[in-house]
């Protein structure tokens, strides 16, 4: 079975540092266009497929907004992002 | 003469330095002027009010209630802050963030003042532009004040955006109706 | 949160631990205050100690910590969390008592009570945040500012003629008998944070095992006040923090 | 009944804490209530208690913050400069409710001073505790037996009004023994306050003790529970004694040491057919201004004993609201006033 | 004359100290007065002065402790919690008999509290500087210009009672801008007191500065002269100010911001034909009694307006002496009173 | 003096040094802090400093030193002679100041501002009279007390489970900075004498060459409160006292 | 009743526990007391006084000036002492030590202590003899609470001296003409 | 030409610690018979002619009571004492 990961963002929590997309490896994630209630353009999954679940990101965001999951089943929807209407 | 301004908006927007313009230019036109901006504890993102009081004579209370103008720089700001007018004021809103506004006792005047800035080529001068309209609205300080409060109050380095600054100021007085 | 029930059943590989609340952490963007908050509460909960344990909240940028931490807090006066935490643990020996302290609150204010509190070997931990600067009171010079380094107290660069050289608390302390573990680290990249963890998991196993004193100091940014983008202020870190500040664990634990 | 025993103010001060089931104490020497700290070393361990010698007054308050916040009976003890250290943590135990008990052997100041015996820190116990609005309960004994008694007493009033209260002696109280009528020590209170903090037991709800409010209304609302706290304790616990002629010519006010002093006066004033009579707070915050208030209105004049330049009379003169002349006789600066000397001055006075 | 320039009263409190020959400046950080050490950092070094960033509050007043004994113009600033630290070093500079001069922008406690503006350290500031009989002069200004005007004006007055003077803000004080009309700068005065240390230059007899006095008397006697010191700052330095209506029919009692407020309040009152009238305390010890107990005489009541519980208030009732009724308008914790509100209470209770 | 006029022409082979009073110090018999104060005065004296000198009289039985050294005296704080010396010699830089502090007093209260005084390398020099105990205050234990001494308030004898092991200042402060001179030395023969008056002599050298911060540690005796004779309370240091702390030149200094 | 009584000696001498065993035979009498003893600062060597004061109902003021008894133990006591005695006073002289007195207007017993002392075997009784002396010419005490205040005072391990003390006591009171 | 060395107490300052005596290598100093003012016994000098002018005492003295001098011509006087009348 060929593993599938999920990447979380709490948007509204995210500040738009930066340091989760400058240590992702695989260059999944990027800056959205919107802006969240703080008025921060917060990040989100890009490329959710190249996503290795290797949890850099989590490691280096310092508001906790990333969580990281691992899928049972493969699954091609897109990449659940949160908060920003 | 005792004239209250209240301004608020969100850090970066220039309420700081529209506050600390208008006590210069009272101060440049020999008047007595009391000025205070306060912020919310966040260093980034947080909101910002100021206050100016201007008087032709001692300045009593720094502190105020309701004031006879208001500038309102986004949303949040009118939200919290529309209803510290005095009937009779002056409401200056930028109607770019604020969206429309009701006011029932109060003369209000919308101005576009972040598009009208984008305009111009730079949305730093918004403030200005707002600062403008309530100067000519209100009639208490005179527009002739302004180049030398700014001079007083941008460092040296940034004289050069003197121009761009006059211009937004005359363009947020031509607002008045 | 959209599609949360499909994710159900999926497996957690990494998510927000249960020693954090929900509540949005007031820190500037960028700054490691909120990695080091992360990894404490990750350790509080693989511990098992959410149930035991009470933060003392000191004076600095981490004020609000008792917002964050979902843990019983006690909010001490500027410097003194380190005495604080040593009238819990007396009172209430079952407790895991920790401080969290800026390198103003700890290193200019309360050097005295951390030093006293180290030296009788009290079985309390303290994580010890050095960002060379106070960030709450707007950024003037830490004991901590590097050398030539521009604050709103040191307009010129900290001059070690008029302000002497970098406190180096680690090297401190490290001569005390009652310190049980401790280290330097940082935040600056996994391999970093993944260290900064481990050292906070055994200073907290030394007091679980009630082995004395642990301190963790972790060279943390401020962006803000070092007028640095955050990915510039972990630069800084690499280059010239570490450099004043080389990590290391200089007094070593195992259970 | 128990027999009598003769102790020290110290000591009786200490046995009375334990006696209560205060089992915590952090301090820090200073003269001349260095048999406190000493007594606890002593006699803590015998009840399963815990005597820390801290590194300064300053951390000895801190510690005694830390205790208190897990809801344990605690108590620090020092005299005027270590005292004026404690202010600001002082001042943060009252913005977070936290109780305490604080004894304070007033020396001569200000500065390093001396170990003469003083009431110069009056102020400092009622307008004290530091910034902010909030300040300690205060009790004078005049005493020895007083001085164990007030000590039991002191720890349920700092629970209930959750604020420290403060026990005020001096370089003679704290040294000069007197027969004590000790009672059996009784175990510590169970710690079951709803705001005591000590780790979320059995998954409650996380608690959080803090003095910071941002918020100003909060911090402002914050003020106003302490501020009717103290209007509940001026009901409850303001004490005074009076003592002599029941229909003077005029009244001493005095408090502690300087009350006993006016009461050997009263008696030998008596003896030449002068009538005068005490009115002794015991609580100094509360203040009991109802005496004087009524007293005020049935003398010619009050007059204040007190062993500081004029700080006692400034109480007693709000209390007299210029109803009748307030005098003052005071020594300073550790020199203690003897009952001749007081009797010459009141006599110039009359 | 010189132009006017926009200052906050952190900047002038800085710059006075500057302009008044002040060249030594320890202290520690704390909102609302950062902007003071942050001016002293950046302006010191132009001057030759020395800006040195203290570990704490404990160690800027006995920096201040060390740099008065040798005569110079010292200065040290902090709020609340801060001033609270420096009880015991403001108690030995008085008992050392040292001036100095410190600033104190206080903020909402007690505790950590929060920077909202406050004159909750009233009592500290007036009834405080530790245990013992002494007392900070202590001067209030109202306005920016001020500020800067008794910054300058506090060192020669600390010189000569040798004594701490005490600048009393408040958050608001502190970061809000006026015009100030600035002086130019003076060289500091030479260091010819007769008590300054600093070795036995050419072999004088040595010098002692020295707070510590075992013969009770001897330290008697110097509460007697700071006393007596005190006196004469009381016939000298007793400064205050009235405005508005001069047939009131009451009077408002206010300093500092407080009394600003009610300089509006009472030109809106004369609108509506209400008489009223303020008397501002500029120096609050020592304190202005005699306009308190004229007025008293001639008024309906007086109207205490403070930003603290009823601090203030004492001061004034104890000048009233019962002559009228005093009320107290206050709000607390960092919450500020409008003119609008103040107006409102004050109807009620005419 | 009888005899005097007879010695005027004779050779001094030792006399009290010019930089101590006349006045009899009050310490108690065998008490080495009137040794300590004959060998910083012996080496005012040797230096000619008597009249550029301000000493920093602290709290502990030394209080009354001002009465005894023959130079400017300033009485500080219980435990902030440190900084009272620091502003002192900000203010007055061509001034000599020092410091003599006892154990209680540098290394309980006063435990931070030595510290951050010898962090900012302020050219001060600290007489740090470590006697194991409180003397002043009657007999209580210092941090410095050894394991299992008993003092007034360690009547069983100090317990380090309870208040820890004795703090060793010299180890503490040998890894600042700004230190120039750091030494421990004792008074309990005539080599020992010797020693620390060469140590003192390098310490005020330092001052005067503005090196920084010196600080000689004393190991001292306290008679009265240890319970013991004068010449036992020599062989307790010599026996005991030393094991705990070594004597040591820890940073040295050459003009 | 009131009674003050003030002793005065060099450390050693036993002045602080004279003090004590008064007070407590004071108590063992059913009476209130009120005991201080005052020492100079010096560890070794200084002076030191007890001040006793005994009264039948509550204890006022624990400050003497003028007192009715006066216990002194030596020369520098007597020279500094003297002048405490209340007129109609007793006051009994420690006379090995104080050498020879004159009072005008007070009773005065010298009694040879130390050298009685001495020829009793230890020269630390010397407190007690002055003790009895004092308990039986003044006559508020009674002498047969002396044994079991001896008993309080004196520690356990030093209750074999206990004789030896009695006969001090009762030495001293023999002496009162 | 001989040495002769002088030892001088100062008696009244002496506090009979005794440190002095035990130092000298020579058996010079031991204790008076009679007592200063503070009640004690302070040192003497028993054994003038033994002293070397080695300084030992001198540097143990916590009370700075000792001066030695050096005489420039023999001299069989009595060892100078101060102060005990
Ligand atoms: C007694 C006292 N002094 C000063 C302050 C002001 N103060 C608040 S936080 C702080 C320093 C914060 O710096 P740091 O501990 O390094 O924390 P950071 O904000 O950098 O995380 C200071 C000086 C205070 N609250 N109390
Ligand atoms: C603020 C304060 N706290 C406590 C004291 C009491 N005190 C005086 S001296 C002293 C300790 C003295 O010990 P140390 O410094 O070791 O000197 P020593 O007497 O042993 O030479 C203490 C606690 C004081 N004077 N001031
Ligand atoms: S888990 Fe790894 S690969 Fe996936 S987004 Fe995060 S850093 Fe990138
Ligand atoms: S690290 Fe966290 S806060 Fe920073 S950009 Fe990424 S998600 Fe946002
Ligand atoms: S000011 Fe600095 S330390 Fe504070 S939250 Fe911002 S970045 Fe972090
Ligand atoms: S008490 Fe100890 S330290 Fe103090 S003088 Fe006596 S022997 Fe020396
Ligand atoms: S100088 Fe030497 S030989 Fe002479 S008395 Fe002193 S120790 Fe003895
Ligand atoms: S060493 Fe000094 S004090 Fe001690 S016995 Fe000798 S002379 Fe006397
Ligand atoms: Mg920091
Ligand atoms: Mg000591």
């Amino acid at each position: 079975m060929k593993k599938r990961f999920r990447v979380v963002i709490n948007q509204e929590h995210c500040k738009a540092c930066g340091l989760c997309i400058e240590f992702c490896p695989k260059d999944v994630l990027g800056a959205s266009e919107q802006r969240n209630r703080a008025g921060f353009h917060p990040v989100e999954v890009k490329d959710q497929d190249s996503c290795t679940g290797c949890t850099q990101c989590a490691l280096m965001c310092p508001d906790a907004c990333i969580e990281i999951y691992r899928l049972a089943v493969e699954d091609d929807r897109e990449p659940v992002e949160e908060g920003v209407e | 003469m005792r004239e209250e301004v209240f301004m608020a908006g969100t850090g970066g927007q220039g309420v700081v330095s529209a506050g600390s313009l208008l006590a210069e230019m009272a101060l440049e036109q020999g008047l007595e002027v009391c000025y205070i901006s306060v912020y919310s504890p966040e260093v980034r993102g947080g909101w910002v009010t100021s206050t100016v009081v201007i008087a032709d004579g001692e300045v009593g209370s720094p502190i105020v209630g309701e004031v006879d103008s208001l500038l309102l720089f986004d949303k949040r700001a009118a939200d919290e802050h529309l209803g510290k007018i005095r009937s009779g004021g002056l409401i200056v809103a930028n109607s770019s963030l604020t969206g429309p506004l009701t006011v029932a006792d109060a003369e209000l005047i919308e101005v576009p003042a972040t598009r009208m800035a984008a305009e111009l080529g730079n949305e730093q001068v918004t403030n200005i532009i707002l600062l403008g309209t309530y100067v000519k609205a209100r009639g208490v300080l005179q527009l002739s004040h302004f180049e030398a409060a700014l001079k007083t109050v941008l460092p040296e380095r940034h004289h050069k955006h003197i121009p761009l600054n006059i211009e937004a100021v005359n363009l947020g007085a031509e607002q008045v109706p | 949160m959209p599609d949360a029930q499909d994710l159900a059943d999926a497996e957690v590989v990494y998510r927000r631990p249960a020693a954090l609340t929900e509540v949005q952490m007031r820190y500037c963007p960028g700054c490691t205050h909120g990695t080091a908050h992360r990894l404490v509460a990750e350790v509080l909960e693989e511990l098992d100690l959410i149930d035991r344990t009470v933060i003392v909240v000191t004076v600095g940028c981490s004020v609000y910590a008792d917002k964050y931490f979902n843990v019983d807090a006690v909010q001490a006066a500027h410097g003194r969390g380190p005495a604080v935490a040593t009238g819990i643990k007396r009172s209430s020996p079952e407790s895991i008592v920790f401080t969290y302290q800026g390198d103003g609150d700890l290193a200019a204010i309360g050097l005295s009570e951390v030093i006293h509190t180290a030296q009788r070997g009290e079985s309390i931990t303290v994580i010890f945040i050095n960002n060379a600067v106070f960030g709450m009171t707007r950024g003037q010079m830490a004991p901590t500012t590097l050398v030539g380094q521009k604050t709103t107290t040191t307009p010129r660069g900290r001059d070690p003629q008029i302000a002497g050289m970098p406190m180096m608390v680690c090297e401190l302390l490290a001569s005390i008998a009652g310190v049980a573990y401790l280290a330097r680290e940082t935040m600056i990249d996994p391999k970093t944070v993944r260290n900064a963890k481990r050292s906070i998991k055994k200073a907290f196993q030394a007091q679980v095992d009630g082995a004395g004193f642990s301190l963790v100091e972790l060279i943390s940014t401020c962006p803000v006040w070092w007028y640095k983008r955050p990915l510039e202020a972990i630069a800084w870190i690499r280059e010239e923090m570490l450099e004043q500040y080389p990590l290391q664990v200089f007094v070593e634990y195992e259970a | 009944m128990s027999k009598r025993v003769m102790m020290t103010g110290n000591e009786a001060v200490a046995e009375g804490a334990i006696a209560a089931g205060c089992r915590y104490f952090f301090g820090y020497p200073i003269t001349p209530q260095n048999a406190i700290p000493q007594y606890m070393a002593e006699h803590l361990a015998e009840v399963g208690g815990v005597y820390l010698q801290a590194e300064s007054e300053l951390a000895s308050i801190n510690l005694v913050y830390g205790a208190a916040a897990t809801g344990a009976y605690v108590m620090t003890s020092s005299s005027s400069p270590g005292i004026s250290l404690m202010q600001e943590g002082l001042s943060y135990m009252l913005g977070s409710e936290l109780p305490c008990v604080v004894v304070n052997m007033v020396r001569g100041g200000p500065g390093l001073g001396n170990i003469g015996a003083a009431q110069s820190d009056y102020w400092l116990a009622t307008r004290g505790a530091g910034h902010g609005d909030g300040r300690c309960l205060t009790f004078a004994p005049h005493r020895v037996q007083e001085m164990y008694d007030w000590a039991a007493e002191a720890f349920p009033i700092a629970q209930k009004y959750r604020c420290p209260v403060m026990i005020l002696g001096d370089g003679l109280l704290a040294n000069m023994a007197e027969p004590v009528r000790l009672r059996e020590r009784q175990e510590p209170p169970p710690r079951d306050q709803d705001w005591a903090i000590g780790g979320r037991r059995n998954g409650r709800p996380r608690r959080i003790v803090n003095s910071l409010w941002t918020d100003v209304p909060v911090m402002e609302a914050l003020n106003i529970r302490i501020q009717e706290r103290f209007e509940q304790a001026a009901e409850n616990e303001t004490r005074w004694e009076e003592y002599g002629n029941d229909d003077p010519t005029f009244v001493f006010a005095a408090y502690g040491i300087s009350a006993r002093i006016c009461k050997t006066v009263i008696d030998r004033l008596a003896e030449e057919g002068i009538r005068a009579r005490l009115i002794r707070p015991v609580s100094l915050f509360p203040f009991p201004h109802k005496p004087f208030a009524e007293w005020a209105q049935r003398v010619e004049r009050i007059v204040c004993v007190e062993l500081s330049m004029g700080q006692f009379v400034e109480d007693v003169r709000l209390a007299v609201a210029g109803e009748c002349p307030v005098d003052l006789i005071w020594r300073t600066g550790g020199v203690v006033l003897t009952p001749e000397e007081v009797m010459a001055r009141v006599k110039e006075l009359l």
